[in-house]
C-alpha cells in the first residue's frame, strides 16, 4: 500500500505537466465541435456574449426560471442532506450510522463556506488559463442585489436568473461531489482527516474540474459534454473514491464478521430523495425553465426507471432473488448514468443509456470489486466512476443534433474523462497521503470496532 | 422449586402463554434470542456479497414452578411449542436453589 | 373464493357491452352542462382549439406554468417514493418493511417504462372510440423539444409547458395509482405476481379510466367533476385493492397474532410527504401556476386538515384515545376526498368535505371491514375508494361555477364513478385469476411466516 | 412554581396598557426610518398602495412569483412535518417518540382550521388598532378566484400572487411556530392541554404578534425589521417554550436517568429538511421569484453553514468531540438568526451572524439552561428565543441599504423584540395556568414513567 | 456459588446496580425481557384494532456471586428494586457448578 | 448433563461458535446482553449533558451439553473468546435436571 501511494504520490506530482501536452491543442482541433457545442446554455447567445458575470436591471431577470433555479436548488440540497446521508447511511452497520450522516452534514457546511469564499469565483469566473477561474467572485464580491437602484448581477453563463441563485445552485453541486466520496472510506476514516481532505479536494479538484467542463473560457468547455456533471461529478468523485479506499484498505473483518447493512429502509428513502432531487440536479442544469429543462426531466426519470429495473433483473436472474438494495442501487446508477446526457439525449435513448449503466453497475459494484479486492465500501467508485463514464461515452454517441444543437463524439468525450480520471485520482492519493503522514487518516482498531458513532462523535443509536 | 426454560418458535409465543396458564402457571419471563441447531438460517445477498445467517429468530420463556407442576408445565409446553419440524426448540430444566418476590419480600412456594 | 371469482370473471369479461349501452347517451344527454363544464385546463379555449399534441414555437411556454409543473412532478414523484412506500412501510410487520417499500419501488419504475412505451400515448390523445386513446404518442414519439428550431410539442390538455413536463407529471398518477393499491394485499403477494399484476392493470384499468375521465375525447371527460383524480387515482386504485384483498385472503393469523404496525415513525414520515407532495397533485392539476391553482392548493390545505381532525376526534370519542395512525390516516382521508373537488369548491365546501371523508373512512376502515370480514391490509379500499367515493359526490354537490365555470351534479358523477368501479373491480378480478392460474398470487405459508423481506428479496432490517 | 405564576398572571393580565403606554409614540418617533423601511413588499409600491386586500384581473398574476410562492409554501409546510416532528422525535426517548410526532401532526392540522376562520384575516388584514387585524377575511371570506370573470383577490402585502397562495404560504409559518413550542415541554405534557394551549395561543399570541410586524398599520410594522420571522415566529416560540417549561416543570429522572436522544438519524433528518425547508421560509418571504428573493436564499444558505460550523467546533473545543446533535443544532441556530436578517444583509454580515448564533446558542442551550434549571428539554428557548434574538439585533446592525432599501438599528429592533417577549411570555403563562386549573398540564406520573406513545395515544414503537 | 437473577422494574436499574456495587459485587449482567404476571399489560389501537399487550417490559440481572455474599446481595437488591406495586419482580436463585474468567483462565470463587 | 453460559465480547461469536462445533456441540442458544464489570463503558454527550454508559455490550451465549463434553467445550470456548483484554467475560456452568426436545419429545441425552 505506502510502495504503490509513494510511486502515485511521485507521478501525480508531475501530472498537470503532461496533461496539458497532451491535451493541448484539443481545443483548436475541436473547434469545429465547438461552435456548435453549448453545454448549459441553451439559448443562442446574443453578438457579443458576455464572458464574466454582469450587472442587469431587475427586469431582465425571469421570475419563472428564478423560481424553477430556487426550486432546483433546494431540491439538489435535499439529495445530499438528508438524500445521500440516508442512502449511505442505511447500508453501514448500526455502529456507524451517525458517523456517516455526519460526514454528508459536515461536508455541506464546510463546501458552502468554501464556495462562497473562493470556489464559486475559482469555478465560474473566467482565469488567467483554461485550468483554473479567477478569484474576482472570491467572498461572493460583486454578487449583488440592488433595491433602490433596480439592479442585479447575473452570471455570464445563466443571464435569466439572479447571481446568487446561480451560485447557490452550483454550491449544491459542489456539495453533494464530495459528500459521495465519502462511500468509498465509510466506517474507517477519521472525521478530521475527511474534513482536511474534503477541504483542499474541493479547492484542488472540484473547481478545477468544474472550471474545465462549465465555465466557457474552460479547457473543455467547447468540447465535452456534460449536461449535469456526469464527469465533473460522478467520475470525478468515484475516482477520488477508488483512491481513499486503496490508501485507507480494508475494513477489519471484511469478508469475515457480516457487514450486511443495517437499516435499508433508509436506504430507499435515500434513493427515493436522490430521485426526486435529481430532476432539480439535471432539469436545473438547464438553467431555465423551459423545454430543454422538460426533455431533461423526461429523460431523467426514463433511464432512472430502465437502469433500476435492468440492475434488478440482473440481480433476479443471476442471484435469484431481486433486491431492495439492488433495485435502489440500479437507480441511482441510471441517474448517475443520464447526468451528462440529460439535456442532449432523446427519451428512446435515454432508455439505453438506463439499461446499460443498470448491467455494467451491477457487475462493478459486485464482480469487479471482488476481483480486484479494493474495499470500496458503499460502491462510490463502483457506481458513481463507472456509472458516470458510461454516461459520458455514450452522451457521446447518442447525442441529438435536434434537441441540443450540438455534436459530440465519444472519443472527445474520452478526453474530458480521461483528463478528470488523471487528475482527481493523482491528487486524491497526494492529498490523502499528506493528511496520512501529519495527522493520520484512519481510526485505531479499537475504534472502528467500537464503532465511529461512539469512538468520533460520542453519540449512539439506541 | 424448578425454573424450566423453553427455547421456542417465535409465533408460538401466545400459544404456549397460554397452555401454562391452564396449568396453572402464573408468570413467565420472555426473552427475545437466537438459535443455532439443526435447523437451517437463511442467506442474504447485498451487492453480491453473501452472508450466510446462521442464526434463527427463536424466544426463550423461562418459568418458575413448584416441584409438583413441573412435569404439567413441560408437558403443556411440548404439546403447544410443538410443529413436528426442525427447529422447534428445547425445554431445559433447572433446580432453583430460592426465590423471593421483591415486592413483598415473600420466599420460594409462595413467592412463585 | 374460486367459484365467486369465476362468475366474476365471466361477467367481467362481457362487462364493457352493458356498461357502453348503459351510458351510451349520456354524453350527448349531459350536452348542457357539458358546454360550462372544464375538467383540467381552465383557461378558455381558442375558436378551434387543438384536439391532439401538437408544435409550438418555444416562445408560447410560459416558464412560471413551466416552473410549478416541474416542481409538481417532482412533488407527486415524492409522493410515492418515499411518501407511500413509508406511509405504508411503518404499518406492516418489521419482516414485510423491505418488500413493501420495494412494491412502491418497483411499481415506479415499470410504470414509468410502460407509460413511455404506451401508457401515455393510450390515455391522453385521442383514439378511435372514446374508451381509450390511441398509439401515436408511443414510446414518446412526437414528443419534443428542437433547439436550434426553437420549437417544441405540447399536449393539447396543457398548451403552456412542454409536452415532456406534461406527459411526467402524469406518469407520476400513473405510478402512484398502481402503488396504492399494495395497501389491499400487504404482507402476502408475489413479488414477481404484483409485477405481472400491475404492468397489466396499468394498460387495462388506469390508461382507459384516465382517457375516459380526463381526455377531451373521452367517455366522461365532458361531465365528469375530476380535478385531480379522486375517481382515476383513488376509487380506481381502491375498488381494485378490495378486489386483490378478496383474490389473495387473509393473512395467516390475522384476528389472532398481533399484526400492530412495526414503526408508525415512517407511517407519519409518509403521510407528511403525502401532505406535501399532494400540493403538486391538486394544484398541478391546474396545470398552470395561476389563480386556480392557487384556490385548489388552499382548499386541498384546509380539506386535509378538517378530515385530520375529524378521524382524530371520531376515534377519541369512540375508542378513549386519539392516536397518530388516526390522525395520519385521517389527514389521506382529507387529501383524498378533496382531490376531485379541489378546483372546484371553496374552502367553505372543503371543510364540509374534510369532516365527512374523515368520519366515513374512520368507519371504512375500522367498522365496515370487520363487519365484511375482507382483509384490507392497510385499507387502501376503506380509505382510498370510499373516500374517493366521498368525494367524487359531493363536489358534484357542491362545485362552485364562480371558482370553475364548470357545474356539475351528484348523479352526473355516480355515473362516472360506478363505471370506474365496475371496469376496475372486474378487469382486476380477471388478471388476478389469471395471474393465480399461472405463476400463483401468493407467497407459501412459510414464506409469509418467515416474513417477504427474507423469503422474497433474501434482504433484511437489523 | 405556583406563587410564580400568580404573580405572573397578575401581571399579564394588565400588560397591554403598560405595554401601549410605554411604545405608544414609537411609529410616529420612527417615521423618518419608516418610509425608507420595507418589510417584506420590495417592490416600490404604487401611487396609492392599497391597505387592504382587493380583487384584481388574473393577467396581473405573475407566473413565476406564484410558482415559487407555491413551492415555497410547501417547503415550509415539509419544514413542521415531518421535519421539525423528525428533529424533536429524534430527541426524545423511545416511549415518547410517537407522542412527539403526534404534536407536530395535531398543530399543523388545529392550526390550519383557525387560519381559515380567523387567524389569517387577524394578522394579516387592517384593523381598528395597531395591535390586532379585523375580522373581514374570517373564513376567508373574500379571498376569491373567479373564473369566468377573470379576477382574483390578492393580498395588499403580495400583489403578484393569488391572496390563497399568500394566505397558505402564511399558514404554514402560523403552523410551524407553535410547533416549536413543543420542543420546551417535549415528555409530559398531556395530548388535551396541548391542543387547547396553542389553539388559544395561535389566536392570542402569534396572530397580534404577526400583525405588529408584519401587517402594514401594525405596531411595529414601520420600525422592526423582520424578514421572514425572526421575532414573529422564533423569539415568540421560544419564549413561549420557556414559559411552559418553567410552568410544567422538571421531566421526572432528569439529572439521574439517562435521557439521550433515541434516534439522532430521524433528528438529521428533520435538521436537513428544515434546512431545505428554510429557503421557502426565508426566500419565500420575498413574496416574489427575484433578485431579493435570492440574496435571502443565498444568505441563508451561508449563515446556516457557518453557525453549524461554529457550534461544532465550539463543542470539539470544549467537550472532545464534535457531535451530530451538535453540527444539526448548530445549524437550526443558524437559520434561525438569519431569519429576520434574509432580505437584508449580504452575505459576508451573514458569515457573521452565523458564526455568532452557533457559538451564542451552544452556550445557551447547555450551559445557560443548566445553570438555570429549568427543563427547555429541546431547546426551543435556548437555540429559538436566543437564536431569534441575536438575529434580531444583528439585523438591526447590519442591515445594507443598497440591498433592501432599508434602515434600521438595534435600538429599534430591541423595542419589537421586548414588545414580543412580554407578551409571548406572559400570555403564554396565562394560558397555561388557566388549562392547569382546569383540565390540568401534565400527565401523571405514572404515565409520564410508561410513555406518552402508550398512556397517550394508545400506540408504540416496536 | 450462586447465580443470583432478579426480574425487575426496567427504571429501578441503575439503583440496584449502585445497591449490589456497595455490597461488593464485581460484575453484573443485564438482558432486557418482557413479563407476564400479576402485573396487567396495557392495549393498544390500530385502526380500530385492538392488541391486547400481555407483557410487560423487564429487566433481567444476573449476578454471580460466592455462597457467603449471596443474601447479602439478595437483601440489596430487594431493597433497591421494591416499590410496593405489582410488578416489582422476582429473584431467582441458583447453584453455580463452576466460573471461568475467560481472560485469564481463573476459575471459581477467583472468577467472579 | 450441564447447560454452559458464556458471556462474551460480541464480536468473538462467530469464532466461538465454530469451536464449539469443532467439538461436536450442535446447538447454541445467543442472547444480546449487556454486562456491567472491570471493562469500562464510554461516555456520550448531548448538548452539554453527559451521560456515562456504564453497560458494555455482550453476548450471552448457553450450550446444553453432557457431562462429558463439559470440559472441552469450556475449553473451545475459553479459547475462542479470548483477547487478553479486559472485559472477555465469563463462563458459568450450571446442572442441568433434564432436556426434552420438544418435536419429538425425546429426553436427556438424546434431546441435546
Ligand atoms: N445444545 C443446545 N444448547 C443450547 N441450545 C440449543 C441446543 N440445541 C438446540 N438449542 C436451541 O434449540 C433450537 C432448536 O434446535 P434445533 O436443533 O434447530 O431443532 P430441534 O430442537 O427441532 O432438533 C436452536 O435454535 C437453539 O436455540
Ligand atoms: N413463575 C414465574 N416464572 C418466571 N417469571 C416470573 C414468574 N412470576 C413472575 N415472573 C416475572 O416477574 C415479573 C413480575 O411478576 P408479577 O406477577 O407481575 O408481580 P409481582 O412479582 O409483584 O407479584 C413478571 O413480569 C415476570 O417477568
Ligand atoms: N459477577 C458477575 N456476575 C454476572 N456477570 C458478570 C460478573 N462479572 C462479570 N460479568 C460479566 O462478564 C463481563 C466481563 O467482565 P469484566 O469484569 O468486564 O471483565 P473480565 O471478565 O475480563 O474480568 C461483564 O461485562 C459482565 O457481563
Amino acid at each position: 500500500m505506502s510502495k504503490l501511494s509513494r510511486l502515485l504520490l511521485l507521478c501525480a506530482l508531475t501530472l498537470p505537466l503532461p496533461l496539458q501536452a497532451v491535451w493541448a491543442d484539443d481545443a483548436s482541433s475541436a473547434s469545429s465541435a465547438a461552435s456548435t457545442v453549448t453545454t448549459v446554455a441553451p439559448a443562442a447567445a446574443p453578438a457579443a456574449a458576455p464572458t464574466a458575470p454582469f450587472l442587469v436591471t431587475t427586469d431582465k431577470i425571469n421570475s419563472g426560471d428564478t423560481a424553477w433555479m430556487l426550486t432546483s436548488t433546494a431540491l439538489v440540497l435535499m439529495m445530499t442532506i438528508p438524500g445521500l446521508a440516508l442512502f449511505y447511511g442505511g447500508m453501514v452497520r448500526k455502529k456507524n450510522i451517525l458517523s456517516t450522516l455526519m460526514q454528508s452534514f459536515a461536508i455541506t457546511c464546510v463546501v458552502s463556506i468554501l464556495w462562497w469564499a473562493v470556489g464559486y469565483s475559482l469555478a465560474f469566473t473566467p482565469g488567467s488559463t483554461p485550468y483554473l477561474g479567477g478569484l474576482s467572485r472570491a467572498f461572493f464580491k460583486g454578487v449583488v442585489y440592488m433595491h433602490d437602484a433596480g439592479k442585479v448581477s447575473v452570471s455570464h453563463l445563466a443571464t435569466t436568473i439572479p447571481e446568487t441563485v446561480y451560485a447557490l445552485f452550483q454550491a449544491t453541486f459542489a456539495i453533494i461531489t464530495p459528500a459521495l466520496i465519502c462511500g468509498s472510506f465509510a466506517e474507517r476514516m477519521k472525521f478530521s482527516a475527511m474534513m482536511w481532505f474534503m477541504a483542499v479536494w474541493l479547492i484542488a479538484v472540484y473547481c478545477p474540474v468544474a472550471h474545465w467542463m462549465w465555465e466557457p473560457s474552460g479547457w473543455f468547455a467547447a468540447t465535452q459534454l456534460d449536461f449535469a456533471g456526469g464527469t465533473v461529478v460522478h467520475i470525478n468523485a468515484g475516482i477520488a473514491g477508488l483512491a481513499s479506499a486503496l490508501m485507507l484498505g480494508k475494513r477489519q473483518g471484511l469478508g469475515k464478521e457480516a457487514m450486511a447493512p443495517h437499516n435499508l429502509t433508509l436506504t430507499v428513502i435515500g434513493a427515493s430523495l436522490l430521485w426526486v432531487g435529481w430532476f432539480g440536479f439535471n432539469a436545473g442544469s438547464a438553467v431555465a425553465s423551459d423545454g430543454r429543462a422538460g426533455m431533461a426531466f423526461a429523460v431523467t426519470h426514463i433511464a432512472t426507471a430502465a437502469a433500476a429495473l435492468s440492475w434488478m433483473f440482473t440481480e433476479w436472474l443471476t442471484k435469484g432473488k431481486p433486491s431492495v438494495l439492488g433495485i435502489a442501487s440500479g437507480a441511482v446508477a441510471g441517474l448517475v448514468a443520464i447526468t451528462p446526457a440529460s439535456g442532449f439525449v432523446s427519451p428512446d435513448s435515454s432508455v439505453i443509456i438506463g439499461v446499460l449503466a443498470g448491467v455494467v453497475c451491477y457487475f462493478s459494484a459486485t464482480s469487479l470489486k471482488r476481483a480486484l479486492g479494493y474495499d470500496d465500501a458503499l460502491d462510490a467508485f463502483g457506481v458513481h466512476c463507472i456509472g458516470g463514464i458510461v454516461g459520458a461515452l455514450l452522451t457521446g454517441a447518442l447525442v441529438s443534433k435536434e434537441i441540443s444543437g450540438a455534436t459530440g463524439s465519444v472519443l472527445l468525450q474520452l478526453k474530458g474523462v480521461t483528463a478528470t480520471l488523471v487528475w482527481s485520482f493523482g491528487m486524491s492519493l497526494i492529498i490523502l497521503k499528506v493528511i496520512d503522514m501529519t495527522i493520520g487518516l484512519r481510526v485505531t482498531a479499537e475504534e472502528e470496532r467500537e464503532g465511529l458513532d461512539i469512538s468520533l462523535h460520542g453519540e449512539s443509536l439506541e | 422449586m424448578k425454573l424450566i426454560t423453553a427455547i421456542i418458535k417465535p409465533f408460538k409465543l401466545d400459544d404456549v402463554r397460554k397452555a401454562v396458564s391452564e396449568v396453572g402457571v402464573q408468570g413467565v419471563t420472555v426473552t427475545e434470542v437466537r438459535g443455532f441447531g439443526r435447523q437451517r438460517g437463511h442467506t442474504e445477498i447485498y451487492r453480491g456479497a453473501e452472508y450466510v445467517v446462521e442464526f434463527v429468530p427463536k424466544t426463550k420463556i423461562e418459568i418458575a414452578v413448584a416441584d409438583t407442576l413441573a412435569d404439567q408445565v413441560i408437558e403443556a409446553i411440548t404439546k403447544a411449542a410443538q410443529t413436528g419440524k426442525v427447529g422447534d426448540g428445547k425445554i431445559f430444566v433447572f433446580d432453583l436453589a430460592q426465590v423471593v418476590r421483591i415486592r413483598t419480600g415473600e420466599r420460594d412456594a409462595s413467592a412463585i
